[in-house]
Formats: C-alpha cells, structure tokens, sequence
C-alpha cells in the first residue's frame, strides 16, 4: 500500500482499544500487539477487563479495555497515559479519558453516541463537550455506518457485520502507525478457516478502515516507530500466568518429575490452572479441587508420592491454605505456592492488581512457620521465578510462595524464548535406596535439607506428619527436641541464600536515592528511574525478587545511598519487612492502593520531593 | 492399584516400631489387628501402600503400620489420599479416618472423594464422639446425647454415614464392628479390592468418652439379633436361632421369622450389593434398632469409573495426538517470531 | 420466623436501588423477579427479610432486594445463615448460592445446614458451571463438559443435587427452572412456609458460560415431556397431552401412558411430600433425562425439629430450673471464701 | 488435732502432685490448692496433662502431673522447680525429678515401683539409685498397702480402695504444710452425697495419711506458709479458660446483648467453648460448628443479627479462620476471636504452650486488614481482657483478636471477683432509626466508627459484604474510594489507641535494662526482674497487652532504658514487631520454643549476661 503522508518518528508510544465488552478490544490489542511484535518493536501490554459481573451494555462499568505500550527502545511497563485512544461507545471515552495525553489522539465511533448511549455512559450532554474534547486530536468515525457500507454486498446478517467494526477501527490504527495488514488477515484466514465469508469481511472491514485513515486528513501525521534492538532469537507474546505455568513445566521436565496441580478456581489466578488442565499433553495432572484447601492438600498429596506439586490461588485463597502450609513446612515436602495477588481484603477488588499480601505470604500460619518467598517482576520472567520456585522446592524440600499479581498476570510482553537444555540442572536429594532404615529428617549438614523417599520404594517404608518430630519420625514432646527441630527449619530456609544470586542495582552503585521496589511494580519503577537519571538526578533502583531469604548484600547495597524511599502498592508492607531485618536504615515510603500499578509520574514527583528533602 | 505379587506376608511385616498408644480397651486396637491381617491377604508389595489420615486418636494409625504414611491435618485425610492416589495409581491408598475427622470438618473433601469415585479405601472409625479433644459430641452422635459441649444433651440430629456415602454418589459402603476381627478382615480385603472409593465403616468403642455406645446393637448377648451380616447373593438372615430375616412390604423392609406367617427362606431378600439403583440398599444401610437389625457387611459395591484411570486415560488419548511432546515444542508452538 | 402480619408489600418494595448487573439474558434476572413477587405472599414485615449470600454471579442476589443483605464470601453462607438464624430466629433467612459456591467450597456447610435442620431457605441457582469466573466446570457439571478447566471434558461424576440433601438428612427439596416464574413463585413461597432447611434448586441459564444446558429438558418446545411437575397429593401425571405419568414397577419408577397397556389415571403413583421415608422422593429426585422425566415442584417436604428452636427451647428449660440468673450469679457459685 | 512438732516458717513453697492418668492427681491438686485459698495463701496452679492420646499405663508418657505454688506473698507463676513432688510411680519420678530442688522432698508409693512398673518408666534398676536421689529428702511411704490396710473393714471392692490412695498421699502433704482436712472432707460429703460409703473411704484414707506423716520421723520439719497480704473481697479460684468465657459473658450482659459463640473444639481451647456450653442458664447460644470457618461464619452471622459474636480457637484453627476475619474487617461487625496459642507449627505439641501466634494475629490475611489485638497475661485477668476485647469489638465495629495461651489456659489463681456493677459501661453505636436511609458505611468522625443496623428493625434495611464498598455501601471499583477505604479501615484501628491504657512500668521507670515481655509470660518476667531487683540490679519490666494498637507511651518508656530486653515463647515474633513500630531502639532477645514458659531462672541469667555486656 503506496503511503502518502506525511511521517514522523517517535521513540515510543501508547495505544489504548476501548470498548463495550462485547465489542472485542481484547482481541483487537492482541492483533495490533503481534504485529508489533513481528515487526520489532518491543511492548508490553495489559488487558483492563471490567469487574467479575458483566455490567449493561454501554454503561462505564461494562468497558473492557486493552493497552499497548510499544517502542524502539526498552519498554518496561504498559505506559501511564495513552497517546492514542480508540474508543468504540461513550462510556470508553467516560472511562478512559483521563488516562489521555494532552493533545493526544481519540478515535471514535460517532454513530454509537446517540442520546441513548450519551445517557448509559452517565453524560448529561455531548461528551465532546463536556469533556472538552477540543483539547484532543478527535476524529469521529461513522465506523457503523462505514462497515455496514462496505460490507453491504456479502451476504452477511447485519449482526455479524456490525462484529467486524473493531477491525476497522483497527484497520484505522495500522494507518496511522504505518503496519501490514498481512499477519491480521493471516490470523483471519487460520481463525475462520470454516468460514470463509466471515474471514472476507474482517479483510475487508480493516482495509476500509486503513484506506478510510488514509483518505481523512484528521489522521496525519504517520508515525513510525523503528524496530528496537532486540536480541537475538526466537520470540513470543507471553502473560504473566501462562509464563508462571510453563516456568513449573519446564521445572517439572527438567527434574524428570510428573506435574500435579491441585487448584480452586479464582480471579486472577484461574489462567494458571486453565493452561496447565490444557496441559495434559506434556501428563500434567490438574486437579479441579473442591475448594482452596483440598487444592493444597491433594498437592500434598502427590508432592508426598514423588510429583513436582503446585497449588495456585490469589489472596483469599491463600488464606484458606494457611493451615496446610503449615503442615507442608512440618512435613518438609516440597510445593510451589502461587499466589496472584489481587486487591483486598477480603473479597476486595477481585479483578485489580495490588501487592498486600505480602505479610500473608510471610507469616500467615500459626507457629514458627518459615517459607521461601519469591516474587516476579515481569509478565514473562513469572517463567524464571516459576522455575526458580520449583528448584528451591525440590531441591530444599520446602515450601516455595511464589507472588506475582494481578496485573503480571494479565500482562504480556515479547519474551526471547529459552531452550530447555540451557536452564539450570534440577536434582532433588532423592533418598538412598541402599540406607536402610531411611530416617525421614537425617539432614544434609550443609543444606539441612532431608531426603525424600517416594512411596513405592522397598526398603524406605517411613511415616511423616504434623505433629513435632524427632529424626527417625517418631512423635516427640521433648522440649529440647522441639526447639532444635523449629531452628533446624528455620536456618534450613535461611541456607536458601546460600543458592540465589546478589541484588542488582539498576544504575549506579551509589547515590542520592535508592528506589526500592519489589516484585510487580520494576517496570514502573525502573522507568522512573531511568527518566530520573535522564534528569540527573542521583538515583537507582534496587527491585527485589528473593524476599526470603534475602539475598546477602542487602545491606551492602543500602549503605551506598542516602536515602532509601520503598515504594508499593500497600500501605507499607516491605517496608515495615526492611525495619524488621534491616533495622539500620532509614525507610521513606511511596504508597499507592488503588487496584492501580503506579504511574511513572507519580513515582518521579515522589521521588524528586524526598529527594529535595521536603 | 498395583498386580497381585507372590511375596508372602504376615501380620508382623505390617507392624511398625512404634508403640501403640491408645487407652487400654480402645476398639482401634483392634481395627489395627484386623488391617495387618488383612494386607497379607491382597498380595500387594508393602512398599505400595500408603496409609494417609487425619488428626484424632485413630488417624494415628499409620505411625503404627510399617509402610508409607502420612498423618496429615484435622479433616483433609480425604483430599491428601486424593492427591496421592492420583499422583501414583499404582499405589494401594488407605484413608484413616473418625467420625469427627471426615463428617465434621472434613465432610466436604469425604463427599467430593466419593463422587470422583478415586480408588482409595476410606475406613472411618465412628465412635460418635470426638476422642483425641477429650470428649465432644460429633456429627453422629445419637440426638441428646450428653458430652461435654452438649452438657444438657444434643439438640442435633446426626448423619447416618451410610446414607451420606449414597448420597454423595458412593459406590462402595460397608459395616463392620470393631470387635469382629474375622468380618473386619473379610470387608477390608473386600473394600480394597474394590474399584473406587471404598467407605467402611466400623462401629468403634471409645472406652472413655462414649463407652459402650454402640453395646445396644453390638453386645456380645444381643448382637445376633440385632445385626444382620449382609453377603452378596446370600438371603438376608440373622438371629440367634438364624430364623429370622427381612423380607420386602410394599417399599420398606420387615423382618421377618422364618416358619411363621408362612415365611420359608425363599421368600427373604437376596442380598444384592452390586445394583446400581441405590434403593434397597438405601434402606439396608439405614436400617436402625429397634426397628430393625442394624446391617453389617458390604452393602453396597457397584463398579464404576475411577477418577485417577480416566485422568490417565485422558492424558494417554491427548499425548497420542498431539503434536507437543515436551517442553520445547511447547515453547516454540503457536505464534513466535524471529529477531535477527 | 415472623407472625403473619397485615401489612400489603408488592414487588416493588422489595426492589433495591441498585442496578441489576447481570449479564442480559441471565437466568437470574427471572429468579429475583419470581423471589421478590413471592416475598409479598408471606405476610412478613419486611425489615425481617436477611439474604445472606456466598460469592458467585448469583450471589450478588442480596444487592438486589431492599432488605438486611449480607454478601458474604465464596461457599459460607449456609454457615453465615445459620448463625443469622440462630442468633435471631425471628428472622426470615435466605440463603442465596450457586452450584460452586454450594456444593464446590460450601459443601460442608451445605450438608451441615442440612442435618441441622436449622429454618433457612436455600435457593441454590444451578446453571452447572462457574460463572463468575468466566466458566470452569462445577460439582454439578454432566461428566465430559468441556470447559475453560476440561478442555478434554470433565471425568468427574456429578453430584445430584437432590440426592445429596436427602443423603444429609434433608427434609425439603424442590425443584424449579429459572423462567418458569409462576411455579417458581409458589416453591419459593412453599419453601419459605417450610420450617426446617429447605432446598430448592433452580435449573438456571448461564447465556455466557454454559448456554442452554438445560434446554434438552425445558426447552419451550419439549418441557412439557420432558419434566413432570409434582404436587402433593396429585398423581404423578405429564406430557403435552398430560397423558403420561409414573408408576412401581417392582422397586423402580416407570413411565407409562395413561390408556395404554390397560393403565388409567388411577394406577399413577400419587406424590407424597411428607412421607419420612425419603425412598420414592430419591428416586423422584434422581429422574434424568431421556430415561425419565425430570421432576419439578416440591418433591420432598417433612415435619421436623428445627435447631434454633431446639436451642431456644433448651435455654428456656435449663433456665427455669437453674439458679445462676445474672452474671453476678455466676461469678459467686461453687468454691469462693472471704478475705476480711 | 494436735501438732507435736516442729515447725518452720516460709515465704513460698512449690508442690508437685503427680502420678498416671488415672491416679486423680488433678483432683488432689485441685482440693489441696483450694484449701491452701481458703487459708488465705496466694498461689498460682498449672496442671500438666500427657499429651493427647492416653500413654500406656506406667509409662513416662502417662504421667498426668498438678503443680501448685503457695505464698505469703504474691505469687505469679506456678514456679518453676517444686520443694515437694508427690510421685504415685516410678513413671512419676522419672518425668519429675529434675523439676525438683536439689534437697527437695519427693514422697512416693513405695508399693508401686514393683520390677515391672520400673522397667515400664524407662529405669534399669533401682530409681533411687539410679537417680541419685539421696540427694533429696525421700519418703517411700507403702501408700498402696496402708489404704488396703486402712479400708480393709469397710467393705468397698479393692480396686474402689486402691483409688483412694491420692487421698492418703493428699493426706501426707497437709500434715506437712499444716493444713486443716475440714474443706476436703466437706468436699468428699458433698460430691459423694450419693455414696456414702466412698466418702467414708476418702476420709479415712485422707486421715490415714495426715497421722502417718505425723508418725514418721522424714516428714518434720512441717512447713507454715502464712497467709497472704491480700486485698479484701470474696475470692475464687480461676483458669484462663473460665475466665475468659466469663469474661465475655459479663461484656454480654453489660451490654445487653445475646452472647453467640461458633467454635470447632480443638486443644487447648476448647474449655472455652463447653463453658459456654453449660451456660445455657444465661443464655448463650453455643453452636459447635462443622469446622472452624463455620464457626467463625455463623458468629459473624450472629454479629450482622445483632448479638455479642465470639468464636474460639487455637493456632491451626486461627490459620483457617483467616479469611473469615478478612471479611469481618470488610463488612466492620463486632467479633472477637479468642486464640489460645499452642506450641506450632502445624499439629505440632497441642497440648503445649507458645507465644508463636503473633505475627499470624496480626497479618495473617490477605489485603491490608488490620484487627485489634490483645493479649491476657495471667489466668484471672483472662476475664478482664475478654471484657475489654469485647468492648473494644462493639464500640468500635472491629474484629478484635484475643490471645491467651495453653498454660493460662488450664493454669489457675485466686481471683478477687468483680461487682458486675463496677465494670466499665459497653455502648454499641446502635444506628438512629429515625436516620432513613441508613448509610452502612457512613463514620462518626472522630472514631471512624460506623454504626450497626440490626435486622429486624424497620426501615434500617442494608446491605453489606466482602467487595470494597462506598458509604452506603455500594460495591465500588473506583480506585481512590478504595484506597481511602483501605486507609480509614486503617486509621479505625489505630485510634482505638486513644481508649487503652498506656504502658505501665514494674519497678522504677528508668534503668539500665527494661525487661519487654507480653501476654503470658508475664508471671515469670515478673518475679525474675523482682529477684533481680533486689539483688541491686536496675531492671524493670514491661508487659505489653495491648499489641495492636500499641499504648500510646512506649517511646516514652523505652527511652529511659539503656537497654531493651525482649522474652519471649518463640524465635522473636515481638521483638521484630517492635523493631517495625519502633525501629528507633536496640532490642536484644531471650527465646525459648520448647513448648513450656520461661524458667526464672533462665531468664535472670540471661538478662545479667546482658547487663555485665556479654
Ligand atoms: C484445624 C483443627 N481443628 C481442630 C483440631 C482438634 N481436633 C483434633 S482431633 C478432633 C476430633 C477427633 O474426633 P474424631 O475425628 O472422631 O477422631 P477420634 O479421636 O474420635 O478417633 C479435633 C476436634 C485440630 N487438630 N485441628
Ligand atoms: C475463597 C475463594 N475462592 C474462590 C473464589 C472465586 N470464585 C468466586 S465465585 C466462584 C464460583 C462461582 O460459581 P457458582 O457458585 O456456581 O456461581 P455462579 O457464578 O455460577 O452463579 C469462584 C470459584 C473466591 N471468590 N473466593
Ligand atoms: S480416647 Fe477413646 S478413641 Fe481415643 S484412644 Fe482412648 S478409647 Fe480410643
Ligand atoms: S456469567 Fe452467566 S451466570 Fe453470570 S451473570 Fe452472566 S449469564 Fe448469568
Ligand atoms: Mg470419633
Ligand atoms: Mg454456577
């Protein structure tokens, strides 16, 4: 297609599709994201679904949104504020327009804003005015009446024709940022395969939007983003909870053990359960339990007999597993514990992201109760952490809680993908078959760790529970005993430092700030940073993903900055985590609980202002 | 479960070191007894069984049998012995559990195990009374019954666990008394051999807190009136003289006595415990003093799909035609692109 | 629950301000139209009106009615029901739930009401999958449904909702289907009259998650062959023609047409609710499809005790008798000495 | 009956009743510390269980043990190591003797340590020798044979004889403590009104033993206690599980409502729970739920309706009930959940005690979810701390979490019993029924407190739940409604800081180590900084009870110290506590996980370690 429009080229860029959720904004990112991708640029994208209960058509509550930040340079997060707005009814323009640049561009079906919809969407009178739209790039597509034009001739229900004007809205967002329209009608082709007048009119429906764009004045400039310098390899679209599954996969394979997940349905960790119930080509055993407990209990279970287990949940769920981690951690048998956390409490804000349950994750069980905590940072590193939990798990014999959140989960970015022959050995310390009697806790002096003997094996015959221990299994109530035993597993997981890599520090080794972070929000709070050196100020970031144990130069790191500001979407968890273990520094704190990740700005003036010292 | 083996067994390879620790007079001793007979008999490798339970005073049971065992959390026997059967088909998977641990706070993972019908062998040791916490009514304490937390009696009415199983989609119920060493062996043996949850349950004595309780029915002087010992295929008879039984009236059951009325052995029921229609044997495991002989044996044992097969099968059906065969396929499936 | 009293409720006043957020075409939409037009039938004031709920698209049921509502967490409200209930048994209760919440993470709680017979009404929507989280299969799902959780197909058995009441002692069961408003209307109403725990499930339409899974039996154009309405008393008759109906056929219900194999309406089995013995009711409840109609109405409702009433009525005597009045009264009996 | 012998003064005196499980050691604990109250002794009482499933008979694990402190001063522990130990078996000896003072009696049934009886204890020959017990004053009294001998007329059949002999044994230890039989023997008419006959038996073997430790030479010198300087009042004995039930009961009444208890019975709570069992006379409303979430749900369900909601538990309990307790932060109803802490994790040692519950007190939920939390601190005051838990959940709308432990479960003291008129007033913040519509969520400002609509009342009807909520309590997404949801949840808590009492000071209010304890431990941190005290030292002691929200003066208290000592039952969940709260001091730490309270003298020790800068 012969361009001839002016063009301009920008760094990165922005791009929010709005819409009712019947309106398939989630599909029309995810085209838009994959042709990105294949062209070069990196991104990073989030779905912003509406809450559990589908809201009335067109009402605010009903948008369904999806968000691409794309660029020719790292992209980190799915972006603050959107350049470019689709918004297919009124209540998406209610919605999202305070998340639009000044002077940014809002694409929208006109023939969608009747009165009636103007109403739904809670306006009083034309959003345009109302909402001072004049401050925008507004172009005010007839795409109802444009599809029902083109498509006029096909032979289709007015229903299915009026389902293609995403694509010409999509078709209007290629024009404008100069992409093929070859990997959309691909997806068409493959997609409708057995129907074929379906696959023509989304062709034809997103070309009459891309020559639509390019006919109306409205839409110039073109912009351009060249291709980022990626490297090398083979790439994929990944979100946080199919990454955190095959992250445990690859763990399982690779450890040559069967995967069994014993999992509750439950926002937003479902994905993860989803995916591995498709699984059963590599034999995962998924198990739909009848609640949180027997989740965690049939994982036991199978961790018992000799299976790579995994119970996955989000914050209340967690709660309900308190009980049976505790059983795991006396048992000493080794699981991974996802949990994606959501706003709470309680049942809260199910479907936002927020990292409160980090003191749950710490120490919500009775007794002396330590687990190891691990916490991803990005959509596609919840593969690494996945595959780091398991390795601690099996090869510590321990419980393993691995947090990602909400917003990981749904998220998604380009992720080079690895080879399985590059990742990391796996060896769980497999009893000895030839060690007769096998004394269930007989430790590894170095580690702590115990054996793990897997019922079927002659010889190695053994009982292990809950209730205190002494080394052979018997039952004791001798007090010495009990109090060796909670230190033996106390420093058992505190020797799991030994095993994980030092904390990064994201700029220079010393400094004014410190930012401190914690799993979810590094995008975020790495691109602040990044803008805030850009600036000149003297700041870095140090983002945690090993929580317990932490690793050893923790305190190295700190001493070299004068300020250390945490920042997390709580009132102050880590922070008070810091105190308690770092009881030496001072902590200033950034807070946000909003259901919300932060924005970069709110991150930046936050820091700026500490930093002046106000 | 795993082919029957040719090592040959006794009660003593079964025996762990540990020293048995209920009170002195307690029916778990006995049950014990009766499950290390038992185990020799299925021809099983010790090394395959795994005893999983709950927290009361009989989900101490596997510390006291020397093969795998797991003593896990008050209630969640259920769920674990899910896992682990799951996990590992091949193992012989034994559920040890109280009325307390799998009707009280266990009930939902007891009801969901039956209904997945998972091959595991659930023997509940029912002495309507919560025995490891000192003395608390249960879910099938008898309705008044006076304990500690009902000191003016119970205002509740109780299960009946046979009912419960059916209910929830058993497949599998059988009765036995703890004291009835040579039934118990016969139903454990049974129960094992099944496919699909088994629920056994055995009326136990807590010498302690519910001494007796179960004496009305089980008494050595009264119980061949008052039980009926139910066999596949069998007439239902009982009775001291062995001249009574239980006949169909309209749709209840009516005991009977052979030679009176014109009642000859001919007309009693035949027991039949692997008819799918629950119905008879609905009335069986209800069955209650005085009204009736309280029924012992297996009631109910009908064949079905187990949960863990079909899992397997399912996966075997999805790894043959899939074009995924490890994790590297996986990665590299569906949209991926290349940089250069 | 409350005297009859005089005051003239209508629809409306039942209607909450709040925005009903159901997906459009819901089945839930017709079972809050059915409840909030069966509420004025009562007589009860409506500040005694609480709807507790679990979580759950139908869950949300309690925002939606201008009473006491509390919404509480997934699979608790029979639990949180019953303590409503106990603690003010004045209270009309209603237990708002879903096939997950009930019979998935609630099932304890489910059965536990039930044994307890504690007066709540339990309005279980069945639509066989999760809605609110976007479809997986539920308790109630038909084995091979294939869902976001069973790309393959479900290999678990399905609970009947029916047969597991009745399995935990249940004395009320009804059957309803979400659009037949004015059947539903008189259950609801029946329900609530009942005292004891009264279950009734609604075969509920999911439009999103699990479209139409009930249509093979209510559809408009076969329910009236495929379903049976019972009505206590009445003989069990159905079909277009209303010439169908049921019969014994030596332990098993039959179904025949009237005029055909010598059969008039006078052999058809007459539906008792309150027969005690629950054995036609199981087999009532337990009709499936293409084998047997599926049954509707109140199948099975029986006197009985409830626990608050018991409860209160135990205070009521050991209070009469005891000495201990007040705190005060406590605080000095048994042991105490004087120092001066 | 007169005394011919010597007699020698003491300030306090520690005895150890023990023998199997079925020998009624804790009734002879029982009877001889209700006479030693009667007499005006102050006295603190600890009965020792064998662990939960009954040990065979003989063996050390049986051995059931009662062990009474008895002073002429205050008494605040059950001491540690006993002047007397009554041993009914070798068994007895064996778990005991170590608790005894070097030189301390030990009076045992010579007739029991028969050759197997020895061997059952676990001893290869002769106890006394094998346990070097010339070291002690030992009387090896035929206590089987004389109450054979004693009873042999009466009648009774030998094994209702032999039972008698903790009475003979009881017998032996007034004479030595120079105590009158009249209390017991009244004791035996009342409770065996019916069996005129065992009462008989009871006294003459009680008599039996009185003369024949007046016979020997071993028992003199006999030992008086005076009585203690107590305040004036009627007394009783009382356990912390009593207590607390009281407690609760007596904030029930003040505030006149319905007392709703929903508890799953579990060690070493479930006291509380049959209490509340048999207090059908004031009409409590006891429902003993399937599990301990529906114990806890049917409790909120009894708040939503209006009554006083109590639900009961300990350690693996608490952990089940956490997501519950979530949900009664979110929909703000009065609750209190009482937790008797338990030696953990998992199983763990149930019959045990430990202060290892803290941190899951305090975060052991998802989201940001904070509860009030409260710890008793000795037996007796169990009732006055239930009483504030209660009053503090109804005032101010909150969950509010009690922790007591095992040993002031089952341990008792003379308690001085309270007027129910002079307990403070408790005044629920009813809702106005004349305020139409009623807004849920709406606060009074200064507490943040929201008001409680009862059902039942017309034209209140609400609606509340687990999704975050408006004022009136509508579900709401929108992010700033959420966060400032989450802050004034927060800030609710918080300020009920402004009602509790501030932190008090035992000895002077500066000093070179304040001593730092909470709940139950207290006793002991006591009497150890008392003995310090006067041995010159400048150490006081703090004992927190109010752990969440602190007292508003600790800054204050703690400053005066040069160093800050925290001891605790478990690896130092308080001290971390504090290091967040109070991150501005240095805290050292005495530890102990050995299911059993402090010694005092472990930690007089270990505080002049710290002291002399070890
Ligand atoms: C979470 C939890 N709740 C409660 C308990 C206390 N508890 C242990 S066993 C038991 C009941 C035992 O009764 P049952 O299952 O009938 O076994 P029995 O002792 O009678 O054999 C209870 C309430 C516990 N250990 N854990
Ligand atoms: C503790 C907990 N676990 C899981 C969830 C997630 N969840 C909410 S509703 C639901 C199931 C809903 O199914 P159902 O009860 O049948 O109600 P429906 O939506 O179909 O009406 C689940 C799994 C939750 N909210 N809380
Ligand atoms: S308390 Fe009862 S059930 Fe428990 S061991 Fe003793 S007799 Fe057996
Ligand atoms: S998802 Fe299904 S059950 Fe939920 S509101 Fe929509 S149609 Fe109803
Ligand atoms: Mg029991
Ligand atoms: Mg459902």
């Amino acid at each position: 297609m012969a361009k001839n429009s002016q063009v301009i080229e920008r760094e990165e860029v922005v791009i929010r599709f709005s819409g009712d959720s019947g309106d398939g904004m989630q599909l029309t990112g995810t085209l838009f994201s994959d042709t990105a991708a294949l062209f070069g640029n990196d991104l990073s994208t989030f779905p912003d679904y509406p809450a559990e209960i589908r809201a009335p058509q067109g009402t605010v509550g009903g948008v369904s949104g999806f968000q691409v930040h794309l660029g020719h340079s790292e992209i980190n997060t799915p972006g603050d504020y959107s350049d470019v707005l689709v918004a297919m009814n009124p209540a998406a323009v209610k919605a999202n327009v305070k998340w639009v640049k000044p002077g940014g561009t809002i694409i929208f079906d006109k023939d969608n804003f009747t009165d009636k919809n103007i109403e739904k969407a809670g306006y009083k009178s034309d959003p345009v005015v109302e909402e001072k739209l004049d401050n925008y790039n507004v172009i005010a597509a007839p795409i109802s009446s444009m599809v029902k034009e083109a498509l006029k001739d096909i032979g289709l229900d007015p229903k299915s024709i009026l389902r293609t004007k995403n694509m010409f809205a999509l078709g209007m967002v290629y024009w404008l940022f100069d992409r093929r329209l070859k990997y959309t009608e691909q997806y068409f082709d493959k997609k409708f395969a057995k129907k074929p007048e379906i696959a023509e009119a989304n062709k034809i429906a997103l070309r009459a939007g891309y020559y639509y764009a390019e006919t109306i004045e409205a839409l110039n400039p073109v912009i351009k983003i060249e291709p980022a310098q990626i490297a090398k390899g083979t790439y994929r679209n990944i979100c946080g909870n199919i990454a955190t599954a095959w992250g445990l996969l690859a763990a399982a394979e690779k450890a040559g053990l069967k995967l069994f997940i014993g999992s509750y349905p439950i926002t937003p960790a479902t994905g993860i359960l989803e995916e591995m119930a498709a699984r059963k080509d590599l034999g995962v055993k998924s198990f739909q339990a009848e609640d949180e407990i027997a989740g965690i209990c049939t994982a036991l279970g199978a961790s018992f007999s000799g299976n790579l287990a995994v119970t996955s949940t989000s914050g209340p769920g967690l709660a309900l597993k308190s009980e049976a981690i505790g059983l795991a951690v006396m048992a000493e048998l080794p699981i991974v514990i996802v949990n994606v956390q959501r706003g709470g409490p309680s049942t809260g804000l199910p479907t936002k992201t927020e990292q409160s349950d980090l003191m749950q994750a710490l120490y919500g069980r009775s007794g002396e109760c330590p687990v190891v905590v691990i916490a991803a940072s990005t959509p596609s590193d919840c593969f690494h952490f996945a595959y780091e939990a398991a390795k601690i798990a099996l090869e510590h014999m321990t419980p393993v809680l691995l947090l990602t959140d909400g917003y990981l989960a749904n998220g998604s970015e380009p992720w080079k993908i690895p080879k399985m022959k590059d990742l990391p050995e796996i060896k769980p310390p497999f009893a000895d078959k030839t060690k007769i009697p096998f004394l269930p806790y007989a430790r590894d002096c170095e580690t702590l760790v115990r054996s793990w003997a897997i019922p079927g094996t002659p010889g190695l015959e053994h009982r292990i529970g809950g209730l205190e221990k002494t080394l052979k299994g018997t039952v004791s109530y001798i007090p010495e005993n009990h109090e060796q035993m909670v230190k033996l597993r106390a420093d058992k997981v505190a020797k799991v430092a030994d095993k994980i890599p030092d904390l990064t520090v994201y700029g220079e080794e010393s400094g004014d700030l410190l930012l401190v972070g914690w799993g979810g929000s590094r995008g975020y709070l790495m691109t602040a940073v990044r803008e805030l050196q850009a600036e000149g100020y003297k700041v870095s970031l140090a983002n945690f993903n090993y929580i317990n144990p932490f690793p050893k130069n923790v305190n190295e790191v700190f001493r070299k900055f004068k300020k250390i500001v945490v920042a997390e979407l709580n009132l102050g968890q880590f922070a008070d985590y810091l105190r308690m273990k770092y009881q030496e520094f001072n902590y200033e704190q950034v807070n946000k609980v909003q259901g919300l990740p932060f924005t970069i700005k709110e991150i930046k003036e936050k820091c700026i202002k500490i930093l002046e010292g106000k | 479960m795993a082919e029957q083996q040719t090592i040959q067994y006794t009660q003593k390879d079964f025996k762990s070191d540990q020293e048995v620790r209920w009170c002195p007079g307690c029916g778990d001793h006995a049950v014990l007894n009766a499950v290390q007979r038992a185990l020799p008999e299925l021809g099983i490798p010790k090394e395959k069984f795994a005893f999983i339970s709950g927290i009361g005073c009989s989900s101490r049971f596997p510390y006291y049998m020397d093969t795998y065992g797991f003593h896990g959390i008050h209630g969640r026997a259920a769920a674990v012995a899910s896992g682990v059967k799951t996990a590992n088909p091949e193992l012989s998977v034994w559920d040890i559990t109280g009325d307390g641990d799998a009707l009280a706070i266990g009930g939902n993972h007891f009801i969901h195990a039956i209904r997945r019908n998972i091959d595991i062998n659930i023997i509940l040791f029912n002495n309507e009374i919560y025995g490891l916490t000192k003395g608390q009514y249960s879910p099938t304490s008898g309705k008044g019954l006076v304990t500690k937390t009902s000191p003016f009696g119970t205002v509740e009415e109780p299960f009946s666990v046979g009912e419960l199983v059916i209910g929830a989609k058993g497949k599998f119920f059988a009765r036995t008394v703890d004291s009835n060493i040579a039934l118990s062996i016969q139903i454990y043996i049974e129960a094992a051999k099944h496919k699909g949850t088994s629920v056994v349950e055995v009326l136990q004595n807590c010498v302690i807190f519910n001494d007796g309780i179960h004496d009305v029915v089980t008494g050595k002087e009264v119980r061949d009136d008052r039980t009926i010992i139910l066999k596949h295929g069998e007439p239902m008879k009982f009775g001291k003289e062995n001249n009574m039984g239980l006949v169909l009236d309209g749709l209840k059951l009516k005991v009977v006595t052979i030679g009176e009325n014109g009642i000859a052995e001919k007309n009693l029921l035949v027991h039949d415990a692997s008819e799918p229609n629950p119905g008879i044997q609905y009335m069986l495991a209800n069955m209650r003093y005085p009204e009736y002989p309280v029924a012992l044996g297996v009631i109910r044992s009908v064949a079905g799909n187990t949960y863990e097969a079909d899992v397997q099968e399912q996966i075997k059906s999805v790894q043959k035609d899939s074009k995924i065969k490890c994790m590297d396929d996986l990665l590299l499936s569906g949209s991926i692109w290349k940089v250069e």
